[in-house]
């Protein structure tokens, strides 16, 4: 009864509820009502699948409801019974104030916490909505620090926050750059208007040249932008020895072509939370444009054989393996195991739970699991590489399934 | 003599209340005939209704052989019935040439090329224009497109709103002078007119409506004489 | 300066974006200037052309070049149709329903897509992708050469059409003069469905252009349609001319306002170009033939 | 209907509005009310200048983002209590509206025109928004936490109650609106800017008060949102979706009408959640009903529900009298 | 009061009044008469700010007001209708005539009340709640009179106002243009009704084909033979001649 497409599990919120109206909504909180045979726990699923980020809230969204099958499959929360996790979606729209919308309805819905919503400025304002109602809300994406610093006791990341991405990438390349005799000196930085290119991009500003590289020009480009030929021209005028670019995928698609049209030839391409480069759709439909592309960003640990499996469930359901996808996943086993500890589906219990977690059975190349102020101390970004087609991770050395091929050789790409 | 346009108790008008109190009027083949008035009286929205522009309230119109009162002004122009309205209404955005051969959009395609030399030569003054955009025209010039315009569709019958609106007196003269000769080349034609006495002159039969009725109607010659008629149009 | 050894290419690269923008354009300006509309959908409509072609591609293995004049006659139909028996229909002929009826079909398309398609970003590569036209003062990739060429060749057909034939001048009259163009019999309808037919088809040829250098995915509709404003609006609403020149003219703004303002100002351009035609020349710079 | 009847419905519509938090111990309704408020609220102050004047914008997101922008800045730069934003985002929502309605009324924009341009104004602020340090670029502006009544953020149900308040407001001064000289001109220069100025009204002058009362009104609107979501980045603060959900309002639930924006905003907002209830999960396809739903509304309300509720006074205008 | 001098308007290569002079005195019954497309409702507009007069001015109570803005011009007092009526649709008739009211009314009440009066005294006390859409033609006039008396002009300018009634309705508008004429407003009208020009005026200009033609008592003006032909067409003098003879 245990099979991999059982969508039984997924509750969808039906229509009895905007009928029945409020005083419904308080009756179907109560939990076990009209299922008094299997004890089910309701967990939010929150993520923009409508609107520009739809690509990435649909991702995430998958890995999440894999997880909860996963779990139940394994024979639920033990330590309640055998109870099923039931994942309650909603969708943000893209869009902070929906998002915040959404987790006041999971909330009565009777969620006993929230994984969720991709993006740092949603996430903002699911955090805060959460916290009045004292949800716990894993955030599974959404690098911004100020998630995390604002003192919100439900809000837990499990994935590295900016800072800590931008300290692993930059110790990677001094790394790399030291062992192939330091070919890198000259830097350009190409990124995206928004959060996180911005935020990248400053920080860079400031600690590349500290580690002697010479940050030559910063080109900072709108979402959507349409051509990328200018800022190719001006990355061959300039011959930087590493392109650093910061983007989203669409943009670092047509980024990618012109540089490959152009013919342009760097000693590499080290991207930090790029679109492209961590992407298997990517390496698929752009090999040569791909081949020998750093990037730093959140992936999974190839060494373990749960990731793997889950990399082949999602391919045969004809998606990609993302990001998105891993940590929303390792998110939703999180919580189950919060859940398994705190043996109850009540909110301070489970909060409790993930404060202290010390949960290891994810598919992440974390260290131990250690919340502070609701942020994950175990949480590292990678540094993976496209080699031969395919993704390797080359930095931390620990997790590596690849070595650094840099600076890349002449005539390739 | 059977008649080519047959309206009957016509009752029209926009929003709640009726322009039109049920008009009744008929043309026959090879006449002219005026439909005389003040303004606002209601004969632009006669012609309207008459040309399927509006759908009439009551009444019936029919044309020839059919049946025309809930046609649309496609099919009423196919079947020959022709409106150069008021205000011209000629594309002013389109050469003279275009507006001419539009005319023939949906009738009288065939001899297109005949036609519209024989309408160069009853306005010669076009000919010399051909290549203008009809917005550029003086009043008069745009008077005669849009008769010529009317006349590419080959009418059976011609309804002129107000021909003379706006012209100088020996252009009014001329413009009479012209429908007197489309006229006598067999056109039937509805001369809707301000222009009492030259419009008699020329006409054989007439209506007079007001507020929405016909008042008067019969010879030409005959209304021409009548006391009423002058002293409602000149006060004397 | 760095600027200016790449002026020339950045001029190069603005035309070849710009007459994607022309092309995107030359649509919106026919239907605002016959059918006095500003028509919302017409960048879920280029999305949903664009989605075609990807599958024309994908799923039949026809190249997008080949499968233009079968997407232009498909999009034709639901342009017509949907002005037809949609949106004549449930507008009343008032300006604000008609933005509320294009900016829900354009709601419905746009999702539509999503739950067909999701949200995926996909590309197609043609064998000609990355090969490069060498101009002696820059390189262009072929398949924006080609966009070039045919966005010309588009709107000189388009202009013939409008011009030379009687739909055309129909059409052109329909415009300007609604009661006259009745009154030689022309069906005022049908022509203004026709009118929106033929700037759908636009929009299907103009995705066949632009998918091989560029993707498709449900926003992507969004990326162009703002853009496709402006350029209507520069080039005076309803001149196919001021189409095509003002869009040449928006893609070399963007691209040299870009070398010299930063890629995330260059948009700032043309926007500023917009206002201030709007304001001092709102029948934008070629007047406008058909409004 | 009398005049008792209505007054006795107002009265007991005012009544459960107030006593709404108090029933709805839901929080997910009581958010939804406040949304439907606010945007009940914005949709009124659009609609003075849209609905009363004639003048559609679509480009609302200037002001709600200029005064989401003023407050957020004053506040996190210089640390001015929230309570002085709402004045504060007035005052740039009006200072800002009188300046593109100097522009774009000076030199006689009208219809599409006008509509474009405030389109572009709001693109060109979303655009500067995005690349100057003091809106926090790209990354967006965070309001600090500090929940209570001194900084404004009384959570969901003081919200409702502020929301409501303004919406009461709104109400009242669309009603003075229909109620005085300046509303009865502004309505002439909307049925005929001609015959009005014939009658010695200065047009120009009037549509550039509509269009700074309009903007300071969503100035207001937009310091809410960002006291209650915290964050505000360019393109939530200036991007046309904004400007779009404002204008729905009104004209969905009648433009020009006192009750027409609170109609609207309650009908969209509804249809919406209805929509995702009916469609379920599956993304995008309770937005595919919306959108269709909206087409449909319009085929058969052509004058927006307010059309249908109040005593039909507009009559067709004959289209070629 | 009102005087307009040698005022000409252009449109493109078409010259729609040519030269124009008129003068109006306080407390009299002034019209302009000419046949359709003469360029009346042109020199109206260019007397009251609608149109710029290429060349030529107007003054008003001693004072320039050529080349203002028509709603100075209306405020200093000088008002106009328009030949082709332009009713505020959705508004009622009451709100309608408060527009103008409101010129010299700031209060709202007073301006509506105000407004009744009007309309009782223009004899559409009955149709006060009726939004102006629904109005007929001979409604619609009477509206755009009334809201124009409403605003207390000194000079009031009316364009046609009779055009489309039927004589009963004329004959009810005339006495009260009289009394309009008796409660202090100057009138400058603008008729194809002859039987009330003839009734109404004190003295008549007559334009044609933009050039001022004739003027005197309006017994003079219809004795002239230039006049009766740019009426009724060329030759019509000699066929009412020998008609009447």
């Amino acid at each position: 009864m245990t099979n991999a497409n059982d969508k039984r599990t997924v509750h969808k919120l039906d229509r009895r509820a905007v009928l029945a109206g409020a005083a419904a909504i308080g009756a179907l909180a109560a939990p076990g009502i009209g299922r008094a045979q299997t004890p089910t726990i309701k967990v939010g699923v929150l993520h923009p699948v409508t609107g520009a980020l739809a690509f990435s809230g649909g991702q995430a969204r998958q890995g999440a409801v894999l997880a909860i099958e996963d779990i139940n499959a394994r024979g639920g929360i033990r330590s309640m019974g055998g109870a099923r996790l039931e994942a309650l979606l909603a969708d943000a729209q893209s869009r902070p104030d929906v998002g915040a919308a959404e987790v006041d309805k999971l909330n009565e819905a009777g969620a006993v916490a929230i994984v969720g919503p991709f993006a740092s400025g949603i996430a903002l304002a699911t955090t805060q909505a959460a916290a009045r109602h004292n949800l716990p809300h894993i955030v599974d994406v959404g690098v911004v620090d100020q998630i995390v610093t604002r003192g919100l006791s439900n809000t837990f990341r499990f994935g590295p926050g900016l800072a800590t991405i931008v300290d692993t990438a930059l110790e990677n390349l001094v790394r790399i750059n030291d062992q192939a005799g330091k070919p890198t000196k000259t830097v350009m930085i190409v990124h995206e208007e928004s959060a996180f290119g911005s935020g990248m991009a400053t920080t860079l500003n400031q600690r590349l040249p500290q580690l002697g590289f010479e940050v030559m020009e910063t080109i900072r480009h709108a979402n959507p932008t349409r051509d990328f030929s200018n800022i190719v021209l001006r990355i061959q005028a300039r011959k930087p020895d590493l392109i650093i670019p910061s983007n989203y995928y669409d943009e670092y698609v047509l980024f990618a072509r012109a540089l490959q049209q152009n013919r342009v030839q760097t000693k590499g391409i080290y991207s930090i939370l790029g679109g492209g480069a961590s992407s298997y759709r990517f390496v698929k439909e752009f090999p040569q444009a791909a081949d020998l592309v750093m990037d730093c960003n959140h992936w999974f640990d190839p060494r373990k054989a749960a990731s793997l499996a889950l990399k082949n469930r999602i391919e045969a359901q004809g998606l990609y393996f993302t990001y998105e996808v891993f940590l929303a996943y390792s998110c939703m086993l999180l919580l189950a195991d919060a859940i398994e500890r705190a043996r109850s589906t009540d909110k301070a219990a489970v909060t409790a739970a993930l404060a202290s977690s010390t949960f290891s059975d994810h598919i992440m190349p974390y260290g131990p699991t250690r919340f502070v102020n609701g942020q994950n101390q175990g949480a590292r970004p990678v540094v993976t590489q496209v080699q031969q087609r395919d993704i390797k991770l080359i930095f931390p050395v620990e997790f590596a399934s690849g070595n650094p091929v840099f600076p890349r050789p002449v005539g390739r790409g | 003599m059977s008649a080519l346009l047959s309206v009957q108790d016509l009752v029209a008008g926009y929003g709640p209340a009726p322009v039109l109190h049920g008009a009744t009027l008929d043309v026959a083949a090879g006449e002219i005939v005026a439909l005389l008035g003040s303004n606002g009286a209601g004969k632009s929205t006669f012609n309207n209704n008459v040309c399927g522009l509006y759908r009439a309230w009551a009444g019936r119109v029919s044309f020839g052989d059919d049946d025309i009162t809930a046609s649309d002004p496609a099919r009423i122009v196919a079947r020959g019935l022709i409106q150069v309205p008021e205000g011209r209404r000629v594309f002013p955005n389109l050469s003279v040439r275009e507006n001419l051969l539009l005319g023939a959009y949906r009738r009288g395609h065939a001899n297109r090329a005949r036609n519209f030399e024989h309408v160069l030569e009853t306005f010669p003054r076009l000919r010399e224009r051909l290549a203008q955009a009809a917005g550029t025209l003086s009043g008069g010039e745009q008077q005669m497109l849009a008769i010529g315009r009317g006349l590419m569709a080959e009418p059976r019958l011609l309804i002129l709103d107000e021909p003379s609106l706006g012209l100088s007196p020996l252009l009014v003269e001329e413009m009479f002078a012209l429908i007197e000769r489309l006229n006598k080349e067999g056109l039937a034609v509805l001369l809707v007119e301000q222009n009492v006495v030259q419009s008699l002159a020329i006409a054989h039969r007439a209506y007079v409506m007001e507020n929405g009725r016909i008042v008067l109607s019969g010879q030409a010659r005959t209304l021409a004489d009548d006391p009423a008629l002058r002293k409602a149009y000149l006060g004397m | 300066m760095l600027e200016f050894q790449i002026l020339l290419p950045s001029i190069v690269n603005g035309l070849t974006l710009g007459a994607v923008y022309a092309l995107v354009a030359l649509g919106l300006t026919l239907i605002y200037g016959v059918l006095h509309i500003i028509n919302f959908a017409h960048g879920s409509l280029l999305m949903a052309a664009l989605y075609a072609a990807f599958f024309a591609h994908a799923g039949l293995g026809l190249d997008p070049y080949l499968a233009m004049p079968l997407l232009a006659a498909a999009f034709f139909v639901v342009g017509y149709a949907l002005q037809r028996w949609v949106i004549g229909k449930a507008s009343h002929g008032k300006d604000q329903n008609v933005l509320l009826v294009t900016l829900g079909i354009s709601i419905a398309i746009e999702n539509l897509a999503l739950y067909l398609f999701r949200a995926d970003t996909r590309t197609i590569e043609t064998p000609i992708s990355y090969e490069m036209l060498d101009l002696g003062i820059a390189l262009v990739p072929y398949p924006r050469a080609i966009g070039f060429a045919a966005a010309l060749g588009i709107a000189a057909l388009l202009w013939w059409t409008i011009e030379r034939t009687d739909l055309g001048r129909a059409i052109r009259a329909v415009a300007k003069e609604r009661q006259g163009a009745k009154l030689v019999g022309i069906d005022v309808d049908h022509v203004f469905a026709l009118s929106f037919g033929i700037g759908t088809a636009v929009l299907g040829a103009a995705a066949c252009l632009l998918l091989p250098s560029f993707y498709v995915s449900p926003s992507v509709g969004n990326v162009f349609v703002l853009v496709a404003f402006t350029v209507v609006v520069l080039g005076g609403m309803g001149s196919f001319t001021g189409a095509l020149v003002g869009g040449l003219a928006i893609g070399v703004t963007e691209s040299v306002g870009g070398l010299f303002l930063g890629q995330q100002l260059g948009q700032l351009g043309i926007f500023v170009i917009f206002i201030a035609l709007l304001l001092f020349r709102p029948t934008g710079l070629f007047g406008s033939r058909l409004a | 209907m009398s005049a008792w009847l209505q007054r006795a419905l107002l009265g007991a519509s005012l009544l459960a509005a107030l006593a709404f938090p108090l029933v709805a111990e839901s929080g997910f309704w009581i958010k939804f009310a406040f949304t439907t408020l606010l945007f009940a609220y914005l949709g009124q102050a659009w609609n003075i200048l849209g609905g009363y004047g004639g003048q559609f914008s679509f480009g609302h997101a200037l002001f709600f983002g200029t005064g989401a922008y003023a407050a957020a800045i004053a506040q996190t730069a210089f640390g001015l209590n929230p309570w002085l934003g709402l004045p504060l985002g007035a005052l740039a929502g009006g200072a800002v509206g009188w300046a593109a309605g100097y522009l774009s009324f000076r030199y006689g924009l009208r219809g599409s025109y006008f509509a474009l341009v405030t389109l572009a104004f709001a693109e060109v602020f979303r655009i500067l928004a995005n690349a100057v340090p003091f809106t926090g670029a790209g990354v967006g502006l965070f309001v600090p936490l500090q929940p209570g009544w001194a900084q404004l953020q009384p959570g969901p149900i003081g919200f409702y109650y502020i929301v409501l308040a303004l919406v009461f407001a709104s109400l009242w001064f669309a009603w003075r609106i229909e109620n005085s000289r300046f509303g009865a001109q502004l309505m002439a220069v909307r049925e005929n800017e001609a015959a009005a100025a014939a009658l010695g009204v200065d047009a120009y002058a009037l549509k550039v008060r509509a269009i700074a009362l309009s903007g300071a009104m969503t100035g207001v609107g937009g310091v809410l949102y960002v006291q209650f979501y915290l964050y505000i980045d360019p393109s939530l603060a200036y991007g046309p979706g904004i400007s779009v959900e404002i204008l729905l309002v009104p004209i969905i639930g009648g433009l020009g009408t006192i009750f027409g924006p609170l109609i609207g905003s309650i009908v969209l907002h509804a249809a919406s959640e209805l929509a995702r209830r009916i469609m379920g999960d599956a993304p995008g396809i309770h937005l595919v009903f919306y959108g269709v739903l909206l087409v449909v509304m319009v085929r058969f309300l052509p004058d927006g529900l307010a059309g249908l509720l109040r005593r039909k006074r507009k009559a067709e205008v004959p289209r070629n009298a | 009061m009102l005087e307009a001098r040698n005022v000409t308007k252009r449109f493109g290569g078409l010259v729609a009044v040519s030269n124009a002079s008129l003068e109006v005195a306080a407390g009299s019954i002034v019209a302009l008469i000419g046949p359709n497309g003469a360029g009346k409702t042109t020199l109206f507009a260019a007397m009251t700010g609608f149109h710029k007069p290429d060349s030529g001015s107007v003054t008003f109570d001693g004072a320039d007001i050529t080349g203002l803005q028509p709603h100075e011009i209306a405020r200093r007092g000088l008002v106009r209708t328009f030949q082709i009526v332009q009713p505020f649709g959705a508004l009622s008739v009451r709100e309608n005539i408060a527009v103008g009211a409101h010129l010299r009314e700031p209060n709202r009440a007073a301006a509506l009340a105000r407004a009744g009066e009007i309309a009782i005294r223009l004899g559409m006390g009955n149709m006060l709640d009726q939004p102006a859409a629904t109005l007929t033609v001979a409604g619609r006039k009477r509206l755009e009179v009334a809201r124009a008396l409403a605003t207390s002009p000194k000079l009031i300018l009316l364009d046609e106002v009779m055009a489309g009634l039927n004589p009963t309705e004329i004959d009810e508008i005339v006495p009260i243009i009289r009394a309009v004429r008796d409660a202090g407003t100057t009138v400058l009208l603008i008729e194809h009704v002859m039987r009330a020009v003839m009734r109404l005026s004190e003295r008549v200009y007559v334009l044609n084909q933009g050039r001022m033609i004739a003027e005197g008592t309006p017994q003079e003006v219809a004795a002239r033979p230039e006049v009766v032909e740019a009426y009724l067409g060329h030759g019509a003098a000699q066929r009412i001649a020998s008609v009447s003879a």
